[in-house]
């Protein structure tokens, strides 16, 4: 291999901190993950004690209000983990809520909303913000996902998010221009909720989204929460409506209004006055009464949703889904 | 400061059908910048909307009156849908009423690509606070980051600020909005306004910030220096009023265009469609009324 | 902006010819391409005349023999087009045949069939080939379908393709390892053959693929064919089976059997004797009386396949696709 | 020359069912091959396989007999078919027959994404010209570019090649395709067999060849200097003549296996759903019988 004499300046770079960029070290632990057709149900208890550690990186898609792993969100909040790294790519209230809860204390941000608790939280240095943007967060995702180390945005530069995170301005190697590159991501979890699965984890989505497909395979570890179990012959009919492989997920959580108070589209609206409750609190800096009225009080969402919100409630936000063209196979 | 602007061509088409329809009897500030804004959506052009607020209630009545083959996009992905309204305000993305009838569902990187490559000829975006060169700052209010308030980040505006061959912001208003300098960008304008500023940071080439559409006025940005260019006034206030409100001074173009009191038919829509609680209208600036042959700001 | 002293050092270059990488002037292009719903519907014979230029650079999703757009290959031959630079991933006999027929004077190697033909060509220069693999190829064009200018690949350094392309080996911005990047690609033009479309180009494909999406998006000009025409109304009750938007194409060519002598998956089977006949006159350097067997002998593939391949035929063919599932909405 | 290698841990695992199965009577050398590579193939690991010919054989015969749940992908995206046997021999790909039953259908990019971050345990090859570190050529026989003839390309190989934590290359065993150096490195080997070759052209560290499959014999490549090393012979050949029909001396271990012929199972599912024309078996090599108590290469 001949030695070159050549460079590409760096022009510029962020100094924000950023997951450190392993791929190798990724593989390495994709290595390690069950090939076997093995089902993998369990309750939400379960797959958040067994793949959400304290300290982890964690990604969820979607957000609390539309198609998003609220379930899974609340039981983290519940279990009081700690120190997780929340990629913020367009989550509204969860950031806040797990800020308050003491479950996180770093965010790379793309959009989330705060309120004074938030603030406070950044103030006192319990929250450190690195800044990027929605769109640049589900493309270090999807780098992730392609197994690389870094990939080249036409965004970012110029902003003041710029110095506050990991990218690099430099010398295009193939057109000599200022170009912006940022590090892939390879979170150590991510929390998806889904419409259909099998028992092994092969996934349905419908709809639009953020990047359901690209956080399954560039997380280590992936929990997936579903309205509906379906059988794997089903599955079979029609591959192409698999957007998850089995083998990209370790728990597979049979969680029906798993994205309550969100809409889960093509089963279920929204709750808009739950919703309505938390922008509120967050707001007026009311979430730590929010999360203990909605989460402390209930051994369980199981129990939350039958007490606390209660069966006619749920049977009318299935009625309110009337527009269900596209969303069922 | 006037601008020696000489001849420059309209921001809106002076033969608007706008121009001719009967005018609302009175209307809410917010939604004569709905109508302005609305009045700048174009046929047959690819339009990536903020998914809520002003910028998706503009493209939408666009879309019933002037401008029914405005095509518009999500940062969820949903292109082109016929959406069932009035929507919820904070359900604008993923769920099926905005889903309703599109052309296609992707994903947010999936319409990231679409723009990146240039087929997104329009975005529209709020600001929270922007700068002479449409710099727009959505994350941090004061000192950062160790005194003010942390806000709600970029989401996809960077991203359309950056890669939309045109831009449209809204933006009330207000002293503490129009700033020399924003305390944070967090979605680019010109930058530093200086040529090739954009291209320099990495951003493609032929896109920046093109008007500034807010409750009072509508601005574009003078094409050598970059700096923001007052273009028109509505009738209830003066460009004194106007200048007066803002933390800089904006270019001033020789001639002013008159922006038009909304119609009749766009704030029935907009009211029965779009803004079914008033809740968008009554967040921020008053009422306008017709008081003696003229347009006057009621109390806020 | 501060000025750093920075570098990354390139290790190593390949000396390969490419296509200019021009991410900018791209997006000039896709700004001058029409975004009103106007219908595309138009024959092969012009949609190729007018979309195909002398010296175009030239990519066609899947091949000859799957689901590939054998008509408008075809129509290339019969029109004589000159100078193209072909996108030789994963094509089977397609180069061979448009090399003979001295339409393709470049092309990028992924995989392609020659016989005695195409090596005569190479080693007389009349054609000149860079060298990639299938799935380089296939990230060149991803990277060109999001704007980029150029994408880190983990595969294709230490081979003998890495001097012949036009991939560099350079210190990895984020873990100073050596990594391979090759440059984006927007070709010229893509022919996509799909299973439904409307008559403005929203495009179904069902099945596992290549690149369509990414051609279509990636490439200056977009020409479909479809074996049927549904009605917009159609599209808009299932946008999740959307893989192709309007705004990127420019032709819709309603060609039913388009893909002749392959098979398209869901409609019909290939035609193994035709296939046989095609590779036999590969192999024995017989493609230019292939050619004027089935192109040159006809004026359009209505007539050839209408004549030369007769209608019981093709029914038969359409009767041996019994695996329908997955392929139709 | 013999290597040193102690106690090597079997290749072929010792108490695998072909072991006490009743045997062929007679087969082709290259159902041999097949067979043998059958062997190799583990359950519950994912397998990149060329689409066609040896490799996609084997992983099928493997899924009927010893691995049911050995998954495969294409490079077209079909991940973990169930297809309808048998598969024309060119339309392994995208069409229906090999799609059938799958868990997902992708595009080349998607598996090709699933391969880089590591999701793909093994691939499975083709090799037309391969030297003693396990390097690839499929692109030229002669001198590059100038003498000699073009062939197919690396196709899918080098991502595999690259890509997959093992791979499982399988080559006829002739002089002309044991080479001391190919013409072309088309797919990665050990490249110059150097440490850390690979990781210094950029790829995947821990990924590489692991086995040479071919009609009589079977290597693997020696941990330190990443060489070829003889492992097994088939019953119906010699050590010598293996060596004699390679280009180059591989090293050999201390102790070979005895490759098991293919049992009467293995040739009667691959020649019913498999190879039903005899068109693979018979495009190259011979046919070995018994006789006289031991098994024989019929001339070819």
């Amino acid at each position: 291999m001949a030695t070159s004499e050549r460079y590409l300046r760096i022009l510029d770079e962020g100094r924000g901190d950023y997951l450190k960029v392993d791929p190798d070290g990724f593989r390495d632990r994709v290595g390690t993950k069950n090939r076997a057709m093995t089902p993998k149900l369990m309750t939400a208890a379960e797959a958040v004690s067994r793949f959400v550690a304290d300290g982890d990186y964690i990604t969820w898609e979607c957000n609390y209000l539309q198609r998003g792993p609220s379930t899974l969100l609340r039981e983290i909040v519940r279990q009081k983990k700690r120190r997780l790294w929340a990629c913020g790519k367009f989550t509204w209230v969860a950031v806040a809520f797990l800020v308050e809860a003491g479950c996180v204390d770093r965010a790379d941000m793309g959009f989330f909303m705060g309120g004074p608790g938030l603030s406070r939280a950044v103030l006192e240095g319990r929250l450190k913000i690195w800044e990027y943007s929605n769109v640049v967060m589900t493309n270090r995702v999807r780098a992730g996902a392609m197994g690389l180390s870094f990939v080249q945005i036409r965004s970012l530069g110029g902003t003041t998010n710029f110095p506050h995170s990991a990218a690099k301005l430099i010398e295009d190697p193939y057109t000599g221009e200022p170009t912006v590159i940022v590090p892939a991501l390879n979170p150590d979890v991510a929390l998806i909720h889904v419409h259909q699965a099998d028992i092994y984890g092969n996934a349905r989505i419908f709809g639009a989204g953020i990047s359901d497909v690209d956080s399954a395979m560039a997380s280590k570890k992936v929990v997936i929460s579903t309205e509906q179990i379906i059988d794997t012959e089903d599955i079979r009919h029609n591959p192409g409506l698999t957007k998850i492989p089995f083998y990209a997920v370790d728990a597979v959580v049979h969680q029906p209004f798993g994205a309550y108070p969100g809409e889960c589209p093509g089963h279920y609206a929204s709750d808009s006055e739950h919703v309505g409750e938390v922008f509120t609190a967050m707001n007026r800096d009311k979430l730590g009464a929010y999360l203990q009225k909605w989460v402390g009080a209930y051994e369980s969402d199981e129990e939350m949703l039958e007490k606390g919100v209660g069966r006619a409630r749920l049977a009318e936000l299935e009625r309110r889904s009337t527009r269900k063209e596209g969303f069922r196979p | 400061m006037t601008s020696k602007t000489g001849s420059l061509a309209p921001l809106l088409p002076a033969d608007g059908p706008w121009k001719t329809a009967p005018k609302a009897t009175s209307f809410a500030e917010r939604e004569f910048q709905v109508s302005i804004t609305t009045r700048l959506i174009e046929d047959q052009k690819n339009y990536w909307v903020a998914a809520g607020g002003g910028p998706m209630y503009s493209v939408l009545l666009a879309r019933r009156l002037y401008a029914p083959n405005a095509l518009y996009v999500t940062e969820d992905g949903i292109v082109g849908a016929d959406p069932v309204l009035p929507l919820d305000p904070v359900m604008t993305v993923v769920a099926e009423k905005p889903s309703y009838r599109a052309l296609q569902w992707t994903t947010m990187n999936g319409i990231g690509d679409h723009c990146a490559v240039g087929y997104m000829d329009v975005g529209i975006l709020n600001a929270l606070q922007i700068d002479p060169y449409g710099n727009i700052n959505s994350t941090w209010v004061g000192e950062y980051p160790t005194k003010g308030r942390r806000v709600n980040g970029p989401g996809g505006a960077d991203t359309i600020a950056a890669q939309c061959r045109r831009v449209i912001l809204m933006t009330d208003h207000q002293k503490r909005k129009f700033v020399p300098a924003v305390d944070f960008i967090s979605s680019p304008g010109f930058l530093d306004g200086s040529p090739g500023a954009r291209e320099r940071a990495g951003l493609p080439r032929g896109t920046g910030p093109w008007v500034v559409v807010t409750n009072w006025a509508l601005f574009d940005f003078e094409e050598k220096t970059h700096r923001m260019r007052l273009r028109g006034i509505a009738p209830f206030v003066t460009v004194d009023r106007v200048l007066a409100e803002m933390s800089f001074e904006p270019l001033v173009a020789d001639t002013l265009e008159n922006l038009d009191v909304p119609t009749e038919q766009e704030v029935n829509i907009f009211r029965a469609e779009m803004d079914t609680g008033g809740q968008y209208s009554d967040a921020r600036g008053g009422w306008v009324v017709r008081e003696e042959n003229r347009w006057k700001l009621a109390a806020a």
